[in-house]
C-alpha cells in the first residue's frame, strides 16, 4: 500500500504546474474561476497553446503523434488543469472522436482528420441524442439512406454541446430498421458546412448557450465519411461511451470548489463571526470533504488498477456517480452560504454592484447549470443500472 | 376540526387561479420576470383592482383578511402562476404600517431589511438612523426597483427603528433575480427619512414570520405544480419502450416527492392555524425549515427524473425549480430556521 | 379552516385521560415506558380493564354491541393511550376479524366468536405471511384440501405475531390452483388446539420473542369455519389490509418517543452541558420534531376526510411510510444520544447498574426492533407500489 | 501509487480468516459472544499463538507490525468473522505501554476511558488519582470482564494521567453487549494503581484513534459480508415470479450501498496511510465519521431490503446489523467525530 505517486509521476506534476503558471493567461483562468468563461476564444486560444506545448494530446498514442500519458498522468493533468482554472480541453475532436478513428478509422481518415484536430482547423461536435433517444440510445430514428456514393441524412440531434462554434459533427445514425435497434447504427462525419443542416442554440436553466439542436434535411454526406462498418456503430458508440476513464470523478473541479467554499466561509460573516464557525455549515462542509476526500482515493484506486493494465468493471460508473453527487453538494453549499447575495441574476452590470466576492456571483448559476452533471453522458440512473447489471447480473 | 377552505377563500382563490393563469402564461412571465422593472405594472393595477391588497389586511384596519389563511390563499396561487409581482413586500410592509390605504389601493411598498453581513438576522444590521437620516446600504431588498416606497430597519441607538422613505429620494439599483422578479441595492446617504417605529424589533420579527408564511405558501403551489408535470411526464415520456414511470426506481423517487409535499402542505397548514398566537414564531420557523428543505428536493429530483429537457429554458420545469430553490435565499433558509428551532430547544 | 377539536371531542378526550390516569395500573404503565412489557398478563389485564369499561370495542359499530367511535375518537383513544404508555391493545381479535366476521361472517359465527374476544376467552393471532409469501402474499401456498365436513390443511404460516399465546388463528389458505393466484385463496378459523399444529417461536434481533412459525400437518378444520364463500379469501384480505386507518401514523407512539428524547437531552450531560445544547443533537431533534408536527396534521387531514365519509385513497400509505420513518428517526436518535451506554445488552442485572436512566435501558433493543415497523402490514417499499400505482396509474 | 497488500499482510490476512471462519462459526460466536465471559478463552489463547498480537504492534517494540495498514488488515477480518475477541482493548493498550512483551504473549488488557458524562472526551472526566490512588467509575469499557489488566486514564491535578491495575483488584460487572462481546462498569474506590503516564493525554488521543481506525476496518470487514448477504438474497429470493433484484427500486439502493462501502473503503485507506503523521488526527475522525454513517446505512438497508427475516436472530445479518450500529458507540460516534473535523475547519 502507498498512496503517494511515484518520483516520476510527482515530477511530471510540477512540470505541470510550472506549465500552466507561466502558460496559462490570467485573464482566462480569471474568467473561469469567476464562472464567466471560458469563452470561445479562450478555449481556442488555450488549444493552441497546448498544442504548441505537445499536451493535447496527451491520451493519444506515441503511434499517433500524442505523448502516450498513462492513466495516472493524465489524472495527473486534468486535476492540475482544473485546480489552475485552466479551460477544460473541449473533448470531441480530441478525446472522442481521435480515438474512434486510431480503433475504427481508414489511414486516409486518421491521415485526414488527426492532424486537423491538433491544429484547431476542425472543432468536432456530437450527434448523438434525439429528442426521442435520451437515455435509450439506440432507439434512435435520424435515418442515413444510401444514395451511390453517399448517404441522405434527415432527422434532428439534441444537446449537442458547443455546436455553435464547431464546423464538423459526428454522429449515430439509423442506416437500417431490421432487427434489434442496436444493430441497423452506423458512425457518420459530417460536415456542417453542407446545405440541408441548421443548428439552434437551446438556452438553459440559468440563461447560458452551451448545447444545440441539429435539423438534418437531405443532407448529403459522402460514404467515404462512413468510419467503420456500415451498421456497426453501435459497437463505436459503446467503446466511446467506456472510453473516457480518468476525469469522471471530477476530483479536480471538485477539490477547487471545496477551497472556494472553505474561502467563502472564511469571508462571509454572520453575526459578527466568518460563517465557517456556524455548526450547521461546518457541518456540511466538513461531511462533503470526507465525501471527497474518499473519493479522491477510489479515483486513484481506479486510476492505479488501469495502469496496471487491470480491466474496470464497476469503477467508472461508481465514480460518476458519487463524483456528480459531490460537485452538486459543493455548488449548493456555495449558493446557500451566500443567501440572499446569491439571487441576482448574474450580468455585466451587477459586477460593479460588488454584492458577492467576484467569484462568487456566479454561484447559483452555477448550481444550476451543473445539475446537468448527473444527466449527461449516461445519467446517474443509467450509471446505477449498469452497476446492477454488473452486481446482480441483470 | 374542519381542512376545507371557507368560502371567500375558495373564491378568492380560483379568481385569482383563473386571472394569473391567463395573465402570466410563461412566455409573458419570463418576459417581464427579466426585464426591468422586473414585472408588470399594468398586471399589478389588475391585481389591486381584483382587490388582492385587501386580502392580506385585517378588517380593523380596513381590508378583508389579513389572517394566516388569507396570506397561505393568495401566495399558493403566486405561486402556482409563478407570478414575479413584487407582493411579498406590500404583505410585510402590511404588517408595519398603521394606515393602509394607499397600500390596499396598490401603491408599492418594498421592506428594507437585509445588509451584506446581515442578510437573516436583524440583530447584525449596520445601516444606522441619526436624527431622522438614514445612512447605509441595504443589499438584495426584494421589489426594490418597483417600489414607489421604502420601510427600511436601521439601527437607533440600541433600538432596531423603522423607517419610511419614498423610493424616489433614494439610490436603487435594480436587477432581475436569478429566478425572475425585481430586487435591488439600496444606498442611503444622510437621506431623510420618517419614523415608524422606534422599536420594531418585535413588530419587524411578525412581519417577517408573516413573509416567511407567505413564501411557504408560495412554495407549495409552485410544487402542487411541479408534481402535476412530473407525473405527466413520467406517464408519457417513453424510453425503452416504455413510458418512464414505469420503472421503479423512478416510481418510489416520485412516491417519496408526494409525500414531502404532504408534509409541506401540513406545516403549511399548522403554521397559517398559528398565525397571532404565541405559537407562530416556532410554526413559522418549523414551516420555512421545512418547506426550504423540501422545496429543493422537489426542484432537483423533478429536473433529474426529466434529464435533460428540465434544465432548458423553454420548458416550463426549469423556472419553477428555480423559484423552489431560490425562495430559501428570502427571509431566512432552512439552516437559519433550524436555528432558532435549536435555540428554542436548547432553552427549554 | 379549524385544527382544533370539537367540544364534543375535547370532552372525549377528557374522559379517555382520566380514565387513563384512574384505570391504568402504573406498574404495567411503567413496564411499557422502560421497554419492558407489556407482559402477556398485562395485556390480559388491561384487555379486561378495557372490557369492563365497554371500550374495548370502541371501533365497532353499536349494532354489534361496540362504542361506534368515529375516525377521530379513536384516533385521540389511540393516541392518549400511547402516550400514557398503556399497553396497545392485541389488534387480531378486536380490530380485524371482528370487522371481517361482521361484514363476510355468518351470524352463527358472529354470535359465536365476538363475545369471546371480548370477554377474552379467545385470543386471535393471524395465519398470512409464509415463508415464500410475504410481500406477495398471494402466492401463499398452505393448503387445505376438503374432505367431506372437513377441510385438510398442510402447510406453513410464518411471522405469527403473539402466536404464542393465542388459542385460535385467522388464516389464508389456498382451496384452489387453477387460475389467478389470488382466485384459489380462502379465509379460514382454525382452533390452535386441533391436532397437527405445532408453534414455534422465533428470536428477533434484539434477543425478544413476539412472533411465530406455524406448522400445519393434516390438520382437520370443519367448513363451518370457512369466512364466507370459499375461493373468495383475497376479498377479505384485501378489505382487511384497507381497513385499519386510525393508528397507521403511529403519531402517539412518535410523540412519546420525542418527548423521550427531549428528555434524555436535558438530562445527558456532554462537556458539562445538556446534550440539548450541542448543535448537532439540537439539530437532528428539531428536524424530526418539524417532521412529526407536520404528520400530525397530514394525519388529522385524513381523519377528518375519513370523519366526513370521504374515501381515502394515498393517505394511508403516505402515512404509513412517513410515520415509521420517523419513529425510526426517533428511535435512532435515543440511541445514539446515549452514546456507550447504550451498548449493553439488558438484562435484569443491569438495570442495578443504573448505565442510562432507567426508561433508556431498551434504547438500543427498541431502535433494533422497531426496524420491524417499515416492514410488516405491507413494507414500506408495498406501499409505495401502491402509492404509484394510484399516481401513475401502474 | 499501489493499492495492493504487501505479501506479509497478505499472508496475515488469509491466515487469520481461514482460523476465524473455522473458530467461529455463527452459533459458536452467537453462543460466546453473550454468555460470560462474552468471549471465548481458549480461542483468544490460539489467536496469541496465530502471532495476531505481534501484528498489533511495532517491530521497534518486539513485534512485527503496529502500522495503519496491519490494524486494518487484522480488524478486517476480525469484522468479517463478527469476532467478539476483546482485541481492540489490545491494540490501544499497545499503543500506550513500553513493554509488551506479556501484552504479545495474550494476557488480557482493558482500556478503562468512558465514563457517564464523559462517553468520548477525555477532557470531560472524573475519575481521579490522588496519592497513587483512584477513584471513581468508569462504564461501558469494552473488554473489562475479560481482562487480567486495566488501564485507567485519571485526573490528577490538571492532567490527565494513565494508570496500571490488576484487574483481579477492582469491582468490575460484567455484561454482554446487545451485538454481543465484553463489556463492564468498573469501580475505583481508592484502589492502588501503578502509574503509566502522568500526561498522557496525547498519548491517549493518538490510542483512541488508533482504536477508531481498527473499529473502522471491523466495520468495513463486517460490510463486504453484508454486500455479499445482499447480493445473494437479491439474486435468490422471489416475489411475484421473479428474484426480488430484477426490481429496480431495490436495484438502485443496492448500489447506492456498494457506492458507500466503496468510500468507506478508501477513506479507511486514507487513514491508514496517514497513520503516524501529523495528518492522523483528522483522517482518523474523517474515518470514523463517514464510517459510522455508512454501517449504519447498510445495516438499516440491508435489513429493510432482506425484510422479516433480517430481524431475525437465527439469521446472520442481524447480528452483522447490530455490529455495524453499534460500532459507532466505539470510541466518539459519527457527529462527535464531525465535531473534531468542524472543530478544524472553524480553526482556519
Amino acid at each position: 500500500m502507498d498512496l503517494s505517486f511515484s518520483p516520476r509521476e510527482l515530477a511530471f506534476q510540477a512540470e505541470v504546474r510550472r506549465f500552466l503558471q507561466e502558460a496559462l493567461p490570467p485573464e482566462i483562468a480569471e474568467r473561469v474561476a469567476h464562472g464567466k468563461g471560458p469563452t470561445r476564444d479562450d478555449m481556442e486560444r488555450w488549444h493552441a497553446i497546448l498544442n504548441e506545448k505537445g499536451w493535447l494530446s496527451g491520451n493519444w498514442p506515441t503511434t499517433h503523434g500524442g505523448c502516450g500519458w498513462g492513466p495516472i498522468e493524465q489524472h495527473i493533468f486534468e486535476e492540475e488543469s482544473a485546480l489552475a482554472n485552466a479551460p477544460r480541453i473541449v473533448p470531441f475532436g480530441l478525446k472522442m472522436l481521435a480515438p474512434v478513428l486510431m480503433k475504427f478509422g481508414t489511414t486516409a481518415q486518421q491521415e485526414e482528420y488527426l492532424p486537423r484536430i491538433l491544429d484547431g482547423r476542425d472543432w468536432w461536435c456530437q450527434g448523438y441524442s434525439e429528442p426521442g433517444a435520451g437515455s435509450d440510445l439506440a432507439s434512435l430514428k435520424t435515418r442515413a439512406a444510401r444514395d451511390g456514393d453517399h448517404y441522405i441524412v434527415n432527422g434532428q440531434k439534441t444537446w449537442t454541446t458547443l455546436g455553435q462554434y464547431a464546423n464538423r459533427i459526428f454522429c449515430l445514425v439509423r442506416t437500417a430498421t431490421e432487427g434489434k435497434p442496436q444493430a441497423g447504427i452506423s458512425f457518420l462525419l459530417i460536415d456542417l458546412d453542407t446545405p440541408g443542416i441548421e443548428m439552434r442554440p437551446i438556452r438553459l436553466i440559468e440563461g447560458g448557450y452551451e448545447v444545440n439542436e441539429v435539423f438534418f434535411t437531405d443532407v448529403r454526406v459522402p460514404v467515404a465519411n462512413l468510419v467503420g462498418e456500415e451498421n456497426e456503430g453501435w459497437t463505436i458508440a459503446k467503446f466511446l461511451l467506456g472510453h473516457e476513464r480518468t476525469n469522471i470523478a471530477g476530483t479536480g473541479f471538485s477539490v477547487q470548489a471545496l477551497e472556494k467554499v472553505k474561502a467563502l466561509g472564511r469571508t462571509i460573516q454572520r453575526g459578527g463571526k466568518p460563517l465557517i464557525q456556524n455548526p450547521l455549515f461546518a457541518a456540511r462542509l466538513a461531511e462533503v470533504e470526507a465525501e471527497l476526500d474518499a473519493m479522491k482515493i477510489t479515483n486513484l484506486r481506479m486510476l492505479s488498477k488501469a495502469a496496471q493494465g487491470g480491466t474496470l468493471g464497476a469503477e467508472p460508473s461508481m465514480l460518476k456517480i458519487k463524483g456528480t453527487v459531490i460537485r452538486q453538494a459543493l455548488n449548493d453549499l456555495a449558493r446557500r452560504a451566500l443567501g440572499p447575495a446569491a439571487a441576482p441574476f448574474p450580468s455585466e452590470e451587477l459586477d460593479n454592484l460588488a454584492i458577492t466576492p467576484a467569484e462568487h456571483a456566479h454561484a447559483a448559476a452555477d448550481y444550476f447549470n451543473n445539475r446537468k452533471i448527473s444527466i449527461y453522458g449516461g445519467s446517474n440512473e443509467i450509471q446505477r443500472n449498469i452497476l446492477a447489471k454488473e452486481m446482480l447480473g441483470r | 376540526m374542519n381542512f376545507e377552505q371557507s368560502d371567500d377563500r375558495r373564491m378568492l382563490s380560483e379568481t385569482l387561479r383563473r386571472y394569473l393563469a391567463e395573465a402570466y402564461d410563461i412566455s409573458h412571465r419570463n418576459a417581464v420576470a427579466y426585464d426591468a422593472p422586473y414585472h408588470d405594472p399594468e398586471k399589478w393595477a389588475e391585481l389591486a383592482e381584483l382587490g388582492l391588497f385587501y386580502a392580506l389586511v385585517s378588517e380593523d384596519k380596513g381590508g378583508m383578511g389579513g389572517h394566516g389563511f388569507d396570506i397561505v390563499t393568495v401566495f399558493e396561487e403566486l405561486g402556482r402562476a409563478l407570478c414575479p409581482e413584487p407582493v411579498l413586500g406590500q404583505l410585510i410592509a402590511a404588517s408595519l404600517m398603521a394606515d393602509l390605504d394607499d397600500l390596499m389601493a396598490g401603491t408599492r411598498y418594498a421592506v428594507a431589511l437585509s445588509e451584506r453581513d446581515a442578510p437573516y438576522d436583524l440583530s447584525d444590521i449596520s445601516t444606522e438612523a441619526v436624527n431622522d437620516r438614514l445612512t447605509g446600504r441595504k443589499s438584495v431588498v426584494y421589489g426594490a426597483p418597483a417600489a414607489e416606497i421604502l420601510l427600511v430597519a436601521a439601527r437607533q441607538g440600541d433600538e432596531i427603528s423603522l423607517w419610511e422613505v419614498p423610493a424616489s429620494e433614494v439610490e436603487i439599483s435594480g436587477y432581475a433575480m436569478i429566478d425572475g422578479g425585481p430586487a435591488g441595492e439600496v444606498f442611503f446617504d444622510d437621506t431623510p427619512a420618517k419614523l415608524v417605529a422606534a422599536d420594531a424589533r418585535k413588530m419587524l420579527a411578525n412581519a417577517m414570520d408573516r413573509g416567511a408564511l407567505a413564501l411557504c405558501a408560495e412554495a407549495l403551489g409552485a410544487m402542487d405544480v411541479v408534481q402535476d408535470m412530473l407525473v405527466d411526464y413520467l406517464k408519457t415520456r417513453k424510453q425503452f419502450g416504455q413510458p418512464i414511470g414505469a420503472f421503479q426506481a423512478l416510481q418510489h423517487r416520485a412516491i417519496d416527492l408526494a409525500i414531502e409535499i404532504e408534509q409541506a402542505r401540513s406545516i403549511v397548514i399548522l403554521a397559517a392555524s398559528a398565525e397571532g398566537t404565541e405559537a407562530f414564531p416556532k410554526r413559522a420557523a418549523q414551516a420555512k425549515h421545512l418547506v426550504g428543505k423540501i422545496a429543493r428536493l422537489v426542484a432537483e429530483e423533478a429536473i433529474q427524473m426529466h434529464g435533460g429537457i428540465g434544465i432548458t429554458w423553454e420548458y416550463p420545469l426549469s423556472h419553477y425549480a428555480k423559484r423552489l430553490v431560490m425562495i430559501d435565499h428570502q427571509l431566512g433558509d432552512s439552516d437559519w430556521h433550524l436555528e432558532r428551532l435549536m435555540a428554542g430547544l436548547a432553552a427549554t
